[in-house]
């Protein structure tokens, strides 16, 4: 085992303001963070991961790896649900829709998990590919759509109406499209991404002193934000959730990581890309899929979805989970 | 001054679009959107500055009109929020430019 | 419990300030403002967060005072009204504290 | 559609929470808390944006319920407004599915 | 034709990020950035500009090319209202009130317009003086006074009650006077530039690495904003106005650009200046002016001014016009 | 006396900005920053301010003095509400409640005025130590639980019922304690200030382009909004206050600075340091104070207590008390 890289891990900056963060809240404290000005945060770390990994890409050939690695994250974030879904259902009691709403987060990403991992990659000294964001903006959007599937498979074995056909339900479609292939961090990731791609390294050299300089402490400060929600869906969460409910937001990361681990030795990924795809596999949405969730399967409870993966999922990523990405990325890169 | 009927639905800001939609479908001359900030229901509190998702969010849509669109309004709505978070009511109010709503 | 009355203005927040001095000037105890995120009027949306510049804001003005007062409010933000986007209503509120209105 | 109570209270957001718990206990089955941008009581004006400190902000909590609850909470809630700065109002509201207060 | 120059502006990081918030916001996206935030982001531009201009200012001798161009940005954005008002009521069926309250925007100016051209300048090699952002700030005002004398014109020769005589005609007066005066433009741009001035550099070295650095960053966040605010209005304009309507949008800003223009070559400005007082005079206000309009001619209809200004005239500006401004300079300039 | 300092410390950026929203305040200008953005700011600085006092402190030994400073700290805030009470009772008109609750200002500390002190000390070369952050930190609190022990002495020997003892009084306690005891500035402070200390000189070298770099720049952008605050504060206090109470916000720093400088001269503290302590001591809350107050002594007028903290003492120090805080330091410094 690599303590140093745990401890390194933890020991950051970015980590100890998380950690700041979840014990205010479970010692509830009342300080908060204004939505505004988190949700500004939010845009700028997303423009700045864009812009850094269009430029990468702009540096680098379109290779057939790209486009494997593309198929690859696509693919796991389409059929995780399924397994998460299964896992859910046989080890749960929550019913259908709240398990495939559940599972829907697990095979989407978390982008702050993606950027932790790849800081922690230079305590190791690896480094990792700029295509690696193109994938995170990848594998938002299809574990909703493979969610929505289930749901419906589901619906028309039993003959019951789907919730979206209540309704006018072209318009509601129309609406759930935009929000899923149009939601904020889509825009500004693929956006970024494809204005760094496109301006290169020249372009955003003028760009860089607020882009590139000052992310790890924006980051700092987003985290602090995330720690105080953390914290608070962790206090609601023990109380509301079954301890099997809870254990599936720790072992299905690892299910998660395992798979991806496989994919990326068939790929033949290098150590730094593998511990990323393996870290975006492994890790959950709490902002582009409950709000989907709320529009597609509004009855979904989103305590239970938003206490696994922003309460549980989150924090062991954060912490113990990235580590161990990581070293399985070492482990299985080429 | 006439009376009017005051709409007031109390619902989560992910459905705001399709409870608009239903209100200008209806034919209500005109509605205003609110944030709230926190709120409390089924045991539950959520507040807007620390649920870092848009998910729990909650809006407030006012509208002012006659009782026959507030009626029709309603009968859709209900429909809406008996899947969506929310609550509806409805209130007499006193207007002075009748002709406005 | 005592009745008073219930002013609900939705005007431009331009116009606030205005309307404020109004409602000071005719004497009411008391108002508050909230702002409003996103409407509809004659047939077009407005949203805070996607107008950059402010001319169309809107926010909610209530005040609870005692008729008398507030019909004398009302009178002159009509002819407020006549030029500034909004719209004005009246309900009837039951109070604990009557003497603070 | 049946008749229920809708509580309306405008108090300092420093003392928010203490009217919180007071519904909760009361037993209403939801609240919602609105933020005030500004306003004016006892010849003073306040607004959000320019004064710094949190002291003077006023949020608005509403609250749609039964009458028996509404009356209990009121009842504990003057006793907290007796210290605290705000108004206090209910109205009479019409609701479609009654038994959701 | 200098394509070069075309492309290097539109090939820039904060017009691309402009491009996209405006083509997300045609897709129906429904992403934004908080107004808070947004606001916030632009009292530090104002904040950044003011200072950097004070800065040159106060490295400079006050000529009397100060005192004339002062003179000339006074003029130019007290009668181009003039010429505006008589486009639109000669090409558009708008009436009296909307196409004044129209003209007092492209009086006005637009202080990211200014901004944008700044940058630009850069591309071809040319500098510019410090004072230029003091002519800035004051276009903002005397294009509103022109408006409302035009209005009151008309209406005195026509017998109505002028809008502001209603009322408590003198509260609203000092209300207006202090909104067109004192507005977070005006204040920010000229107390950061007599902030800049008194300390000069000596004194904005600490703060420099707040408000030089990072400002062409924040700048693209900030344009990312603008461009869904543009896209919204655009879409919403189509719709509304008539095609005669918007072309006064366009051919507006190159009729105030000439006329600059003419001006630049009788104080015979260098180049970069003139280059920026034509944008100047060609830009169009989106913020100070329309809110001084809902005071004083609130019988004007918002949706025609703002989409005109703010969905076709900047869009316009940035990508288009500040090429063909530049040049324009670069030909009459001494 | 050293006009030189004065005016180095009148003349620089941060406090010019705070000159401007002060000035356009008084004039009525209708200017505001969204509240959203100012917390966050708020909470960038406290974030900034406690990492790099960390770091200071990770860098020296846990030394006696230390120890002595941070119990000199605690008293300071402890006893000085004592003199202002009395002052407040002897020389204006203010009841018991009111006197108390602005007291509890006074024996509190307002960190801006803090950081503005440590940018003066580099004016005359001096230097100060990390841990005086911790001592700041330590000081928001005493002074509150001291008002309200006067408050309920005075109670007691009266035979009146406690604000507290209405109502649900253990919540109301509880509720108090974490305001008291968690409140942002203290959480974030606090928090910072070990994460720096753990992290040290290599853990935050990440975060300093974020963290230090802009620091002074953002302060500006605060300190405008405090001036716009503190505008609106004293326009309001010169109606309302009598002449003894406004003057009892210049004098009462001058007390609490004289005892401070007692007490540095005991400890035997270098000039940096005691110019610190002693503007810590002179220095009133304006943010976790009032709040406190609101919850635990809610008859008290908080019109009084802002005007006097914000509108008078927070200008005058930052403008002519700092310097002279400074100067008592190197007088009394060993
Ligand atoms: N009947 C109404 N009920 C509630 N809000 C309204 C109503 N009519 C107009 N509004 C608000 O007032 C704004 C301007 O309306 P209008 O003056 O009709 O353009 C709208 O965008 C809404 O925010
Ligand atoms: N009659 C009223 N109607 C609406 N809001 C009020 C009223 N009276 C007071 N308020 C609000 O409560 C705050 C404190 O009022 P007061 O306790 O009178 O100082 C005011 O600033 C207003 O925001
Ligand atoms: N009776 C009520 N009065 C006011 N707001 C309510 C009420 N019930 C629910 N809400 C709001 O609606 C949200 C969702 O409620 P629920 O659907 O009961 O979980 C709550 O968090 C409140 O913000
Ligand atoms: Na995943
Ligand atoms: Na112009
Ligand atoms: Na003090």
């Amino acid at each position: 085992m690599n303590t140093d890289l745990i401890i390194a891990t933890i020991v950051s900056p970015v980590v100890l303001f998380f950690i700041l963060g979840l014990v205010a809240a479970l010692l509830r404290s009342q300080m908060t963070i204004p939505e505004a000005f988190a949700k500004g945060l939010a845009i700028y770390l997303m423009m700045s991961i864009g812009l850094k990994g269009g430029v990468a890409m702009s540096q680098s050939e379109l290779t057939l790896e790209l486009g494997l690695v593309m198929l690859a994250a696509g693919t796991l974030s389409f059929l995780l649900p399924v397994i998460a879904f299964a896992a859910l259902r046989l080890t749960t009691g929550l019913g259908r829709i709240d398990a495939a709403a559940t599972a829907a987060h697990y095979g989407s990403i978390s982008i702050v998990t993606f950027v932790a991992a790849t800081q922690a990659l230079t305590f190791v000294g690896l480094t990792s590919d700029g295509y690696l964001v193109a994938a995170a903006a990848l594998m938002e959007t299809p574990a909703i759509i493979s969610a929505l599937i289930i749901v419906g498979m589901k619906r028309r074995t039993t003959g019951e109406a789907s919730a979206a056909s209540t309704g006018t339900e072209a318009q509601d479609r129309g609406e759930l499209f935009r929000e899923v292939l149009l939601n904020a961090s889509i825009v500004v990731l693929v956006g970024a991404l494809a204005i760094g791609w496109i301006t290169g390294e020249r372009g955003i050299a003028a760009v860089a002193p607020f882009f590139v300089a000052p992310f790890q402490g924006v980051l700092c400060l987003f985290l602090l934000d995330m720690g105080l929600a953390a914290g608070k869906g962790l206090r609601r969460g023990w109380r509301e959730l079954k301890p099997g409910t809870l254990a599936f937001a720790i072992y299905m990361p690892l299910i998660s990581a395992s798979i991806a681990t496989g994919v990326c030795a068939l790929l033949g990924l290098s150590a730094g890309n593998a511990a990323l795809l393996i870290t975006l596999a492994a890790s959950a949405s709490y902002i582009a899929v409950p709000a989907a969730m709320r529009l597609a399967l509004p009855e979904a409870r989103p305590s239970i979805y938003l206490t696994l993966s922003l309460g549980v999922t989150f924090p062991f990523n954060i912490t113990l989970g990235i580590p161990l990405y990581i070293m399985l990325g070492q482990w299985v890169g080429a | 001054m006439e009376t009017r009927k005051r709409l007031e639905i109390i619902i989560e800001s992910m459905a705001q679009r399709r409870a608009c939609t239903i209100l200008e479908e209806v034919g209500v001359t005109g509605y205003t959107v609110f944030y709230a900030l926190a709120g409390y229901g089924r045991g539950q509190r959520w507040s807007r500055d620390t649920d870092i998702s848009d998910a729990s969010d909650m809006v407030m849509i006012v509208s002012i009109s006659d009782e026959a669109t507030i009626n029709s309004a309603c009968e859709r709505l209900m429909k809406l929020l008996s899947r969506q978070m929310g609550v509806l009511s409805v209130s007499d109010v006193a207007v002075m430019r009748p002709e406005q709503f």
